[in-house]
């Protein structure tokens, strides 16, 4: 066991840190999903592009920085620090679709897409989630037939951030008669093709990132289609978790930012009795204990970016680190907006100062955001515990 | 000793259920923010007063219908199991301080409907800084705590209302001005009491109206050929809101029935009522959001605009710690 | 809804407490179920039957006192409230034995044992759970075979409270060849039969009312069958609930009682900074919380109590009660040994002041006392709420 | 950076453990409420001392073996895991007392498992009453806070002994009386931090091995045909533990890690990792008993004896209010 890092290390921290300070927005990120938040997003990733600092995690070969785990931390936990923006409508290119496009695309594939994703220029989404199967994607139904050299979809997908702003989509549909994981392919949708309509969906924060999008005889030529016809299962499993968990940093110092905001904030602010809020011992406590839990989470990533460096593999945390995150937000937001009283009557977005009540309200998408709690803890009981299926 | 509702109770229980379920239809306003227009028709709110919705528990002396808290807090659990919007809960205090204060006409107004009443809360105690619902169309605001209850005029305060997460409240922050336009103390009529048991029975209906709407939800929903109720984790999670809502309104009624027979210890009940019906609406607030997954963070469905609502309540009258340093005091 | 008594309910209830107040044993019942809680036990319900009081619930045909529901309720609170002791051994006979043999038994088997059970002379102990067989009482598989005029009996219970200090015990046991509820038969086993082994389990709290009984050719009559051979099922499901809720009460009102002590002690204890405890915020408001919890409890037993006066039926909220009282017990107990800090190092039995650790120890039991919370959690989604089977 | 064991490290938990199977296994004790005899048989306390246990992160200058906290965490962690009885915690802080206040050969014979010494908690800040474990056959007491730690002969102090929870601990209270034998401040050496964390270890241990009795009695008993672990309600209790086990370990490391490297806020970082390892203690503790069902309840299985150690634990050093008190003070 070992704390430290390397004079190298921390030459390297010292230059993310110059670099973040003289570059993130001032501004802050427009809220609602409209246009202008697309805008900002691609304005900040293609600063990180021309700054060198685009795909961190992602391979030297395909364009990205293909820096060490320990510097993919690094740069995590001094994003955080320097409080840059929610990566927001660049998330499915950066993270998920370019991974799997690395893992599994042709050369003319890789070679078209992935530099526009590194320089902000495409917004992607992801096309997984139907109505009847959202955890579970077995159960997927949007069909595509193949007509000559094309494949011919109709079909719904829901729950699919950001399609109203996206130029493409990882699209997962059933091209094969056969049942739950087989007869499925992974295919790049270009969403300004015809036959295609999105219909954004407002949520219970007044955010509108997420889209059904329908498929009306929509033609994509089979070039598009990566890996095999009826190999997608396959595909989307193989996405490479490229960052090894290093990503997850940048949420908990953000979280234990937060929780240090709140504390300074309960100096000041008076409770119903009229005395500021730390004086009162279970508030105080409360924020104790909520800082303890997210110092035991940086712990648990510690941990297990440690056992990733030496394995190669992902451990067993990964499932663990998503459940207590999900936990803590929900009950974090909670105690800020009892803190906050009569203020929390008052609807603030979360990407501005005091956005308590925006906060809270997303904290209730936590729950279901990749995968429910309760999968996760199927997960933890059956994959790493051993435990039977139910 | 008999806690379950009389026939004549449970009538009241039918007529308003029927009546908004008509009129005044939590789905109307889904998918919105913020409500457009008034918070509520005033056409419609004035036939509620002709039903006699804001003078039921007001003696009949003093122009009321003569009913007791029991029979106020039927109503109000359909109000808030319906999510209706307008500003039921203050008229109704508002016209039992103008009554009491020996001011007739004034109440006969309010109960008519013609008179709207804000409902304003100290944000600390003692405070003239309030915190306002149902603000915008009304031109009189009652206030009221343990010692009693006044009402101003709303046009002597300093408000500005504010951007609300219940959209379909109208809410505004500011300080009472001007002097009271009629006050009663607790003594005489304990208005903030009554206050908190009909606020209570309004979370009461909340928390039952979460616990159909999941319970429902899991029913039907299937994930992996099963209805997602058969799993455990969510069949327990409906199991807890029964729980929740069974005792918020089993309090709800002991409270309201201990005020009505001028019990000695109706005070702490209906503290606790507030408490635990504040609590219920909150938790199965966000058990029912879960149970529905993606769906209930969307504004598609009703379970949303329930957490909005518990959590706008919750504020009102007085908060969870007020309410638990009322039980346990430190000295 | 109303919540007045009337005057004959009013000079009950000052007729009860007055007799309460001369009678009740001013000594703390003994701990860890040895002969001398068992005289005890016997001792106070011979005092109840002296002074008319056997049998409250019982109807009166049977020498019970047939009480209405209200003066049962009525009866259990100022019992509560005098600090009436346990039950103890006396339990299954009053509350369990006695009601199935009213409901099911010949008339010889009631004139002869029902008089016992209500004069403080006999203890009666069940004998249904088996392991393997304790939630799922259909998988029993002690078995008694007819031979002659005598009902053979191999096999083992477990949990068998006080069965080291039973004269008769209700045994559910396996006489045909029938799968799960079939082939079950219902029994009145005379303890002192030769073959009956009794080895007592020690608990975490120091009790040994638990014990395993074990049967090797253990003969008893077939006179002691209680309803038919292979209709044990029936019977067992059959036993009265003649108390429609009303002792509950009773553990509530204990309960309310307990934290109103706990409250007081705060007042002079000092926590580990110096002050009261009940200075202290969070512990206050814990405490409220638990006061108000409580509270609520003793509404939703009276809204149940009037629930079943009218329809004469248990309503659906006897699985809320349990899950509520043992969610309520197991963190009121946590709370008093937070509380009580260093104090808590000792263990102090449950029956004597201050006797929080043992309180706290055996409110591990709450957890799987008549079924597990899993299970009243199960019966409330399924039964009550009409959710599906997993 | 890399928060996982060495080799080296991982070789300290097979030596431990295969020692504390063969030597002094958890069993030994179950069924009985008090151990007979002494807390440790002294012959196997002295092959532990032999081993090296008692000495591990003592400096070799100070007649020590020389590793960091970070290797006293594995050894301890065992400790917990296998609930061991005998006073290693307050010997391991004793011996540093002893040795950085300059006495070698006091040190010398606590390391040597030859001079027994107890641990004593302040009941309150500053008081000198306190609770005493491993009280029965040590000569000596170490008491340890914030400001630093010092050594009493327990012939000076006032100690009653009390019929305790845990029966394995031979425990007391009472008041410190006489002159110190040895005393540092914490500057000199951290001893109050120290044992924060290795009692933390402790609890981390024995939160891990709560987990594994659960999973495995989970995985094997049946209920309605098939394992109770298939069930959501029991699988989820299960995957709660192993989270809160996992977390307990990994904050143990990096506080002694942070304090091997001379990090600014190891003291939170301890404060954090006994907090919270005490946390994962207790409710996993409640979780396998549960799981249990009615078996747990007995002291036939583990479960309940690591409930005693864990509460017992839990109120040596630093109790869970004082340790959130220290993280966010008051002012």
């Amino acid at each position: 066991m070992d704390l430290t890092f390397t004079q190298e290390e921390l030459d390297f921290r010292e230059e993310v840190r110059t670099w973040l300070h003289e570059n993130v927005p001032k501004e802050a990120r427009p809220h609602g999903d409209r246009p202008d938040s697309r805008e900002f997003d691609l304005a900040w990733q293609k600063a990180q592009y021309d700054g060198g600092w685009a795909g961190i995690s992602w391979p030297a070969d395909f364009g990205g920085r293909g820096l060490s785990t320990i510097q993919q931390l690094i740069w995590y936990e001094e994003y955080a620090l320097a409080d840059a923006p929610w990566i927001g409508a660049c998330f499915v290119g950066i993270n998920h679709g370019g991974p799997t496009l690395i893992a599994r695309a042709s050369d003319e594939q890789k070679s078209f897409h992935l530099p526009k994703i590194l320089k902000g220029e495409v917004v992607w989404c992801q096309g997984f989630s139907e109505p009847g199967a959202g955890s579970d994607l077995a159960a997927i139904r949007t069909r595509g037939v193949i007509d000559g050299d094309e494949l011919v979809v109709n079909g719904q997908k829901i729950w699919t951030s950001f399609a109203n702003m996206a130029e493409y989509q990882e699209l997962l549909i059933r091209t094969g008669d056969e049942q739950r994981h087989k007869g499925l392919t992974w295919v790049i949708c270009d969403m300004r093709t015809p036959g295609i309509t999105v219909r954004p969906i407002s949520t219970m924060d007044r955010g509108a990132e997420f889209c059904e999008v329908f498929y009306d005889d929509v033609r994509i030529p089979l070039t598009n289609v990566v890996g095999q016809v009826g190999d997608g299962w396959s595909v989307a499993m193989s996405t490479l978790s490229l960052e090894r968990g290093t990503g997850f940093m940048a949420d908990i110092l953000h979280a234990t930012r937060t929780i240090d905001e709140l504390i300074e904030e309960c100096r000041h602010r008076r409770g119903p009795d009229g005395r500021p809020v730390l004086h009162d011992d279970e508030y105080a406590r409360r924020l104790a204990a909520a800082k303890a839990e997210i110092t035991v989470l940086r712990s648990i990533t510690y941990r297990s970016i440690s056992r990733n460096i030496r394995t190669g593999m992902p451990g067993p945390e990964g499932s663990m680190l998503r459940l207590q995150y999900g936990d803590l937000v929900m009950g974090l937001s909670r105690l800020a907006i009892e803190i906050l009283g009569p203020d929390a009557l008052a609807y603030v977005d979360r990407f501005r100062a005091g956005g308590w009540t925006g906060n809270w309200l997303r904290a209730f998408a936590a729950g279901f955001g990749g995968g429910t709690l309760e999968i996760q803890r199927n997960i933890i009981g059956e994959r790493v515990l051993g435990l039977p299926r139910g | 000793m008999d806690l379950m509702p009389s026939a004549e109770q449970d009538e009241i229980t039918t007529t308003v259920a029927s009546f908004l379920a008509a009129r005044l239809p939590a789905t109307a306003h889904a998918s919105v923010f913020v409500t457009p227009g008034p918070e509520i028709d005033p056409v419609v709110f004035r036939e509620c007063a002709e039903l006699g919705w804001l003078s039921l528990g007001l003696p009949e002396a003093l122009g009321g219908v003569g009913y007791g808290l029991a029979e106020e807090v039927m109503l109000f659990r359909e109000l808030g199991r319906g999510l209706a919007p307008g500003g039921f809960l203050p008229a109704v205090l508002g016209a039992r301080v103008a009554a009491f204060a020996g001011q007739r006409e004034l109440a006969a107004s309010i109960v008519a409907g013609e008179v709207l009443v804000a409902l304003a809360t100290r944000d600390r105690v003692g405070a003239d800084d309030v915190s306002v619902l149902h603000a915008a169309e009304a031109t009189l605001l009652v206030v009221c705590d343990a010692a009693g209850a006044a009402l101003y005029s709303l046009a002597d305060c300093t408000l500005t209302p504010i951007d609300p997460v219940d959209g379909s409240i109208r809410a505004a922050r500011g300080a009472l001005g001007g002097a009271t336009v009629a006050s009663v103390s607790s003594e005489i009529d304990p208005v903030f009491v009554r206050g908190l048991v009909l606020c209570a029975a309004m979370q009461a209906g909340s928390a039952e109206a979460q616990r159909d709407l999941g319970v429902a939800y899991a029913g039907v929903r299937e994930q992996f050929g099963k209805p997602i109720g058969a799993n455990q984790a969510i069949k327990h999670r409906c199991a807890d809101m029964a729980v929740r809502a069974e005792g918020a309104f089993a309090q709800v009624c002991y409270a309201a029935t201990a005020a009505d027979g001028g019990a000695d210890r109706f005070v702490d009940e209906a503290v606790i009522a507030k408490y635990f019906a504040d609590e219920a609406a909150r938790l199965n607030g966000e058990a029912c959001v879960q149970i529905h997954g993606a769906i209930g963070f969307t504004t598609e469905t009703l379970p949303h605009r329930h957490v909005w609502r518990a959590h706008t309540l919750a504020r009102a009258l007085a908060v969870r710690a007020a309410l638990l340093d009322h039980l346990v005091p430190r000295t």
